[in-house]
């Protein structure tokens, strides 16, 4: 299963990255999203996922049942999710922000200063 | 989408989603939930109620700016890791008071209580700012 | 005694500090003030003359001892020599700037300049420790150029300013290199305690330090900043550009021949550069018809003959080169006060302007001039005739073909020397309109009777201070007796008479001369490498977004890879069950959404797709333990998508943009960066290095933690730490997100 | 400061910029600017506290909530924290007071997000923990974000699209890399990762360290990485610009710091491919800069020369050549802020970024210029400002460590830095004002935070030695590692 998932998580990465190298804002943000997708993932597959109890401790006893999955990936992997959620509602703000003032959503077409003095 | 329709099941479900969300803050400690779950059901509701009334009801609805939430949200969470100097050692040590019947109250919850506000800012922030202008409910969108 | 050494350096900082509002008040006296502290320190100095050879002065104080820069002072007979030039012509000079540019703006800066210039070259001098001395040196450098550019609204001046900061600094560097690695080499803290060096490292450190006096001391072909220097203010180039700064690649030069002498290079490189350099400045002395250009060139020229003579290989050599030193910085600065105090009254400095039927100059500036001029043509018995005859016979004893090259070249130089003289004592020509005050034509002419005087007693103060340096009697005397050398002076001095008689002709070659000298290098040098730094700026700025994420993405497939290949095969792997049909299905899912989003043509198709990732990521994660992880990545999805639709609502839909070839481009770097993840993911399945921690985490959730859900437990309360930030990245970023969409009317509420 | 747990001073420089941020949103119009300053002063105060603490004892840790290690989290202040910590306060309070004295009304964000920036900064210095520093990596990123398009100008959005989308690419790699390390060493504890992993990191983690190095030197713009810096940083306003420039590569460098001196000491293949990096980074940058007709822009340019000699100073490992690349990273610091605050005062009281169409600040502003020439001068390496011993530091290590070539390519990329800086000076600050129209002086006062740094960077040059004495005490208990090793048990 490790080997399937790995190549799971190696197509997120390959279609974030194929999304974010397009000219269009909104398919830039999808590929980014995918890319934090597929990294999520990737701490959830490589520190050993397998079909097991959650980390919960159930009444009676004081520690989870015997082969549970490990807890700590998962605290990380949710932090990493809200955090990449905060992130991503900004940079759809932006997106939106900058449609809206350069009158285009080509990536291409972003101004720099070079050239633009006043 | 009929506006009559979503809106009944709004005015309905919002409440519910709300309720929910408190619920999964409250048992987050002992079973699947917390402030990060909480906050997300609670800014759903908030996102439908948008939806369906527009943004300036969801805005009254909220009580109070996003902004207002996410800073005392983020003051309360302050707050708790700075207690730890007040009952422990350092910051974030954790006190725990057991209240009888209701079992341990500690300063983790009122981390929780303080990350859910800030989820339920940060949500309802994201949706309000992102709100196209000039597309009240009513006006036909898709 | 000792502790006098920094006390003079210090004063002189303090006299700069003070002189900006001393001259601004008192534009008469307040020059005059201040010119008595290089005046007492050039007392002090000359005081310490019959103790020093004897026993040398030593202070120390720890300034960066780690990197090994630390102010030792040492006052030996070689700093002794050159602190009596720097503060004996210091004086007169601030006077002269007083005279000079009274009533002017750059009056007050320049004689705070030219006081800081001279502290910064006694500590130069003064130094004993190779780092500090470099400290110094770089001071010289900036102070220079603060001073060349004065009147820097001038194109002119500023081109001449960058021209010669650029060349100077570029053999700063080769020194700080050079001095460093000796430093390193030879392990010494002091350059008094450094041993003699022959070969390795030394031969490059000898570059480095002949590098640097070359660009210093104008040598060709780094001679081209001298003459563009002359736009400074006439009293920066009397001290920067005769006595002090130009001296200081002499003084390197002959501070480090004890140790670097023996390197093979050293020699010859002085012979040769300091020999061509003495030729090319003579004649472009000749050439030249501005009077400051004149007496750049033939500063020029006599510091190639000074370094000439270092370079000869003779015991006696370093004290004739010091000789000349003395001399030149005597003659030289006097005749720069003549040239400016010239156009004070002939309102012009170029003789080409000058009408040859005018009123000849006022008699006293003909007779400071006359006095000057004679010393620098090498006349009898003034004191450049006495350091001329010594150096000749020097060069001769030296023996061999190096023998005959120096004095031929020496001779020549002498000639071009004589005519130069002639050029600026007698051919000025002008109608006097102003009188000449004190304080402008006093400082030359106290100069130039020092020059008078100081030939017949050459013999007092060759024992004094060339003799120790040489470690030998030097026999600096004006009367060497009837030989080659006197022959040799007769010659030049015919030769420059002759050449004077033709200056006519001489003139008419001068831009044919002048190509020749300057070819112009060191511009098109520039020029060059900004060419380069635009075609590598523009190679490394890409203007497309994709461009720099591809260069990103490459460069870690290629390291990764590269890391991978290194790794040692695994001995063993972590068990992994078989997948069974869910987990292919939920795969198959994930794949199906990855692959959605890719061909989706549409906006809402990508969404979808991305929807369709989240949920299949949801529940893999349920199905594997981490009930809290699939509902908040549920939720967040459901959130994701609503935002999304929310973001680009009423926006119009270009469709795609790319063409073949960039798509082909896309495919392979996602292919690429996809792959890598892959791999590492997969190779991290390998034994792992310990036992981890989370079994920890998991036992002590309930009784140290009071809660079930180990999760949440340590998201507020293990690594509440972590949580405490991410709420902050929440919050910042949905106040970024108001604040952006914010309407025109609340943006400022 | 006896009686007080020396602990406290760990946690005080997170805590103060926190509560400045949050205490600053609550605030309203009239005590938002006395929250801004009483937090800046409060963060140097306890910047001080930690820097003299760690000074004086050593290395000290502490574990947040109390849990033991390697469990809970560790805030670890060593040397090179503490001196880093200092120095961003000092930086943070110069831009913080650039912008309240500077500005009519700033915007009501600006200060807490620049305290929320701070915070983040101060976190990545001090955490002893990888996920941590992911967090801290992410909450100054997401401030600096918001920073960057707060105007609103459309420069500024274009170069936080650019940014963004770059920086979150950076965040995924790191985020994965920290996963795969996490499943390979079963912690996260730095400390304790480097314990495990002694004496088998190339065979065992190198693609993890790969990816590692790519992630923190995007974020450091190191060579080939740095195509996102030098668009960015002249787009947003002076302050922010200044900011940035000061410290957000630095938080790059510190994390490859950290990486190469603690975890993956025992690969002197990934050291001579940071050389090699580093010895490009510097002279790629300044062959940029020298190519650029903005003053911001030639700037940005040199963020990435200099980061390029810090790079070279980590590789050689040597104490020596660590203590002279944290002394480095000090310096750089104060003198980039500094420069970034007063180029922004130069195109403030010109109208314009380009070279061409500026001039005459000499005259017209005589103060100004003088703030220009100190910076300027430190960062090209003229003595006695603190840029010459930061370079000299760097060349000495490699003229030692018998990497001669990078030494002479050091000094040659500062012949270039000098070329540079003399663009600017002769096209801005000496030569005559375009059609004669004078700069105009903009805010005075916001001359007085530039003056305080330009201060730091000559008190930095005359006092180097007892700075560098720290800064090769901070080397080589970085190459030693005991200390770290020690205080984080």
């Amino acid at each position: 299963m490790h080997g399937l998932m790995s190549l799971v998580v190696g197509a997120l990465f390959a279609a974030g990255v194929y999304l974010m190298l397009k000219r269009e804002i909104l398919h830039v943000l999808v590929g980014l999203t995918l890319v934090g997708n597929g990294a999520n993932l990737a701490i959830f597959v490589a520190s050993g996922a397998r079909v097991a109890p959650p980390p919960l401790v159930p009444d009676g006893l004081d520690a989870p049942l015997a082969g549970h999955a490990d807890p700590l990936p998962q605290a990380l992997i949710l932090t990493a999710i809200v955090i990449g959620f905060g992130v991503l509602g900004f940079a759809l703000a932006l997106a939106r922000r900058s449609t809206e003032t350069l009158g285009t959503d080509d990536l291409d077409r972003l101004p720099t200063t070079e050239g633009q003095g006043t | 989408m009929n506006t009559v329709i979503l809106r009944t099941a709004a005015r309905y479900l919002a409440p519910t989603l709300i309720i929910l969300s408190l619920w999964l803050l409250w048992r987050g400690h002992n079973a699947p939930g917390g402030g990060f779950i909480g906050g997300l059901v609670a800014g759903s509701a908030v996102v439908l109620h948008a939806i369906a009334f527009g943004p300036v009801a969801a805005r009254r609805a909220l009580r109070g700016s996003p902004r207002a939430w996410m800073a005392i949200g983020m003051a309360l969470a302050l707050g708790a890791a700075l207690l730890g100097f007040v009952f422990g050692e350092t910051l974030l040590d954790a006190a725990w008071v057991d209240v009888p019947g209701v079992g341990p109250l500690g300063t983790p919850l009122i981390f929780d209580v303080g990350v859910f506000a800030v989820v339920v800012g940060a949500v309802s922030g994201f949706t309000l700012a992102l709100w196209p202008e000039g597309a009240e409910p009513g006006a036909e969108e898709a | 005694m000792a502790s006098w050494l920094p006390i003079w350096t210090v004063a002189l900082l303090a006299a700069a500090a003070l002189a900006v509002p001393l001259v601004r008040a008192l534009p008469r006296l307040g020059p005059c003030l201040l010119a008595l502290v290089p005046g007492a320190a050039a007392a002090w100095f000359g005081a310490q003359l019959p103790h020093v050879a004897v026993e040398p002065l030593a202070w120390s104080h720890p300034w960066v001892p780690a990197l090994g820069v630390d102010v030792h002072l040492l006052l030996d007979p070689l700093a002794l020599a050159f602190a009596l030039l720097i503060c004996g012509i210091g004086a007169p000079v601030v006077v002269f700037a007083g005279g000079y540019l009274r009533g002017k703006a750059v009056a007050a800066p320049t004689v705070a300049g030219l006081l800081a210039f001279a502290a910064a070259m006694l500590g130069l001098v003064l130094a004993d420790d190779a780092l500090f001395m470099f400290v110094c040196w770089e001071a010289t450098t900036i102070i220079s150029y603060l001073l060349v550019g004065l009147e820097y609204e001038k194109s002119s001046a500023r081109t001449a300013a960058r021209r010669a900061l650029l060349i100077t600094a570029a053999g700063g560097l080769a020194l700080l290199g050079a001095l460093v690695g000796l430093e390193v080499v030879t392990g010494a803290d002091t350059l008094s305690t450094t041993p003699a060096l022959a070969d390795g490292a030394a031969v490059f450190i000898a570059l480095g330090v002949l590098l640097a006096a070359f660009t210093k001391s104008a040598q060709v072909p780094f001679h081209v900043w001298l003459p563009g220097a002359m736009a400074a203010p006439t009293p920066v180039s009397a001290y920067l550009h005769s006595a002090a700064m130009v001296k200081a690649g002499v003084y390197l030069v002959l501070r480090l021949a004890p140790t670097l002498g023996e390197v093979w290079l050293w020699r010859p490189a002085l012979l040769i550069v300091g020999g061509a350099t003495a030729l090319v400045g003579g004649l472009l002395a000749m050439a030249a018809t501005d009077l400051k250009r004149i007496l750049a060139c033939t500063t020029v020229a006599a510091l190639g003959c000074m370094l000439l003579l270092a370079g000869v290989d003779h015991p006696l050599a370093l004290g004739a080169a010091l000789g000349l030193a003395l001399a030149h910085g005597l003659y030289k600065a006097g005749l720069f006060m003549v040239a400016g105090a010239t156009e004070k009254v002939a309102g012009s400095r170029d003789l080409a302007q000058m009408d040859p039927a005018g009123a000849r100059m006022p008699w006293i500036l003909a007779v400071t001039a006359g006095l000057a001029g004679l010393s620098m043509a090498a006349a009898p018995p003034f004191f450049g005739f006495a350091a001329k005859e010594t150096a000749l016979t020097v060069a001769l004893a030296g023996g061999g073909g190096a023998a005959v090259f120096g004095a031929l070249v020496l001779t020549l130089a002498g000639a071009a020397f004589v005519y130069a003289a002639l050029a600026v004592a007698r051919e000025p020509r002008g109608a006097s309109g102003k009188r000449l005050t004190v304080m402008v034509i006093g400082p030359p002419l106290l100069l130039a009777l020092v020059g008078l005087v100081a030939g017949p007693g050459s013999g007092l103060l060759g024992a004094a201070l060339l003799d120790p340096v040489a470690g030998a009697a030097v026999g600096l005397a004006v009367w060497h007796g009837v030989g080659v050398p006197l022959g040799l002076s007769l010659l030049a001095l015919a030769l420059g008479v002759v050449g004077w008689r033709r200056r006519a002709a001489v003139r008419a070659a001068a831009p044919r001369i002048d190509r020749a000298a300057d070819p112009g290098w060191h511009d098109r040098l520039w020029s060059h490498v900004v060419a380069l730094a635009g075609a590598v700026a523009r190679a490394v700025q890409p203007v497309a977004l994709r461009a720099n994420l591809s260069v990103i993405l490459l460069a870690a497939v290629g390291m990764v890879t590269f890391a991978l290949l290194r790794m040692r095969p695994p001995s063993a792997w972590v068990g992994s069950p078989m997948p069974d049909a869910i987990d292919v299905m939920l795969a198959l899912f994930l794949l199906g959404g990855a692959l959605g989003a890719v061909r989706a043509r549409g906006r809402l198709t990508a969404i979808g797709a991305l929807g369709a990732v989240g949920i299949g990521a949801a529940l893999f994660y349920l199905r594997h333990g981490a009930p809290d992880l699939a509902m908040t990545q549920l939720l967040v999805e459901v959130l994701t998508v609503v935002l999304l639709m929310l973001a680009f609502r009423g926006l119009p839909d270009l469709g795609p943009r790319r063409t073949g070839a960039e798509r082909r481009w896309s495919a392979g770097v996602a292919l690429a960066a996809g792959g890598m993840i892959g791999a590492l993911v997969y190779v991290a399945g390998a034994v792992d290095l310990g036992p981890g921690i989370s079994t920890w985490f998991s036992t002590q959730a309930l009784p140290e933690g009071y809660g079930r859900n180990v999760v949440n437990v340590i998201l507020v309360d293990f690594r509440a730490l972590d949580t405490l930030g991410e709420v902050v990245v929440l919050a910042v970023a949905a106040l970024g997100a108001l604040a952006l969409l914010a309407r025109r009317s609340e943006a400022q509420s | 400061m006896s009686g007080v747990d020396p602990h406290i001073w760990l946690i005080a420089p997170l805590v103060v910029p926190l509560a400045a941020a949050v205490f600053g949103l609550l605030a309203g119009r009239r005590t938002r600017r006395a929250v801004a300053l009483t937090g800046h002063v409060l963060h140097i105060a306890a910047a001080a506290g930690l820097l003299y603490t760690v000074l004086g004892d050593g290395a000290l840790a502490v574990r947040i909530g109390g849990w033991p290690g390697p469990f809970g989290i560790a805030l670890v202040g060593d040397s090179l924290s503490a001196l880093l910590v200092g120095v961003t306060a000092i930086v943070g309070a110069a831009a913080g007071l650039t912008s309240q004295l500077g500005e009519r009304l700033p915007h009501p964000l600006k200060a807490p997000l620049m305290h929320a920036l701070l915070l983040g900064v101060c976190g990545a210095f001090l955490t002893g923990d990888l996920f941590n520093l992911y967090v801290w990596f992410e909450v100054l990123l997401v401030a600096s974000f918001v920073l960057l398009t707060l105007d609103r100008a459309p420069l500024s959005i274009a170069a936080g699209v650019r940014y963004v989308a770059i920086n979150l690419v950076a965040s995924a790699l790191f985020l994965t890399a920290l996963g795969l390390l996490y499943a390979k060493a079963g912690t996260l504890d730095m400390a304790h990762i480097a314990r495990l992993v002694d004496g088998d990191t190339g065979h065992t983690l190198g693609g993890v360290a790969a990816l590692l190095t790519v992630a923190f030197g995007i974020k450091a713009g190191i060579f080939p990485l740095f195509g996102w810096l030098p668009p960015a940083y002249p787009a947003p306003p002076p302050v922010i610009a200044a900011l940035f420039a000061g410290l957000l590569t630095k938080v790059g460098v510190y994390a490859l710091i950290r990486l190469y001196t603690l975890i993956f000491v025992h690969d002197p293949w990934a050291h001579d491919l940071l050389l090699w990096l580093g010895a490009a980074t510097m002279t790629v940058g300044v062959l940029g800069a020298a190519a650029q007709v903005e003053v911001r822009r030639i700037l940005s340019f040199h963020i990435v020369s200099q980061i390029g000699y810090i790079v070279v100073g980590v590789a050689l490992y040597t104490p020596l050549a660590v203590g002279a690349a944290v002394f480095y990273l000090v310096h750089h610091i104060v003198v980039k802020t500094s420069l970034f605050l007063v180029g922004g005062v130069i195109t403030d009281a010109g109208g314009s970024e380009r070279l061409d169409r500026l001039g005459g600040l000499r005259l017209a502003w005589p103060a100004a210029a003088l703030l220009f020439a100190i910076p300027a001068l430190s960062l090209a390496g003229m003595p006695p400002l603190s840029g010459f011993f930061a370079k000299l530091g760097i060349i000495r290590a490699g003229i030692a460590a018998d990497a001669t070539w990078v030494a002479v390519l050091a000094l040659a990329v500062g012949l270039l830095t000098l070329y540079s800086m003399l663009k600017i000076a002769h096209a801005a600050v000496l030569g005559p004002a375009p059609d004669d129209a004078p700069p105009r002086p903009v805010g005075r006062a916001r001359l007085w935070p530039i003056a305080a740094l330009a201060a730091v960077t000559l008190a930095l040059g005359l006092a180097a030695g007892p700075v560098f004495e720290v800064c090769l005490a901070a080397g080589e208990a970085l190459i030693d590692r005991t200390p770290y090793l020690e205080a984080a048990r």
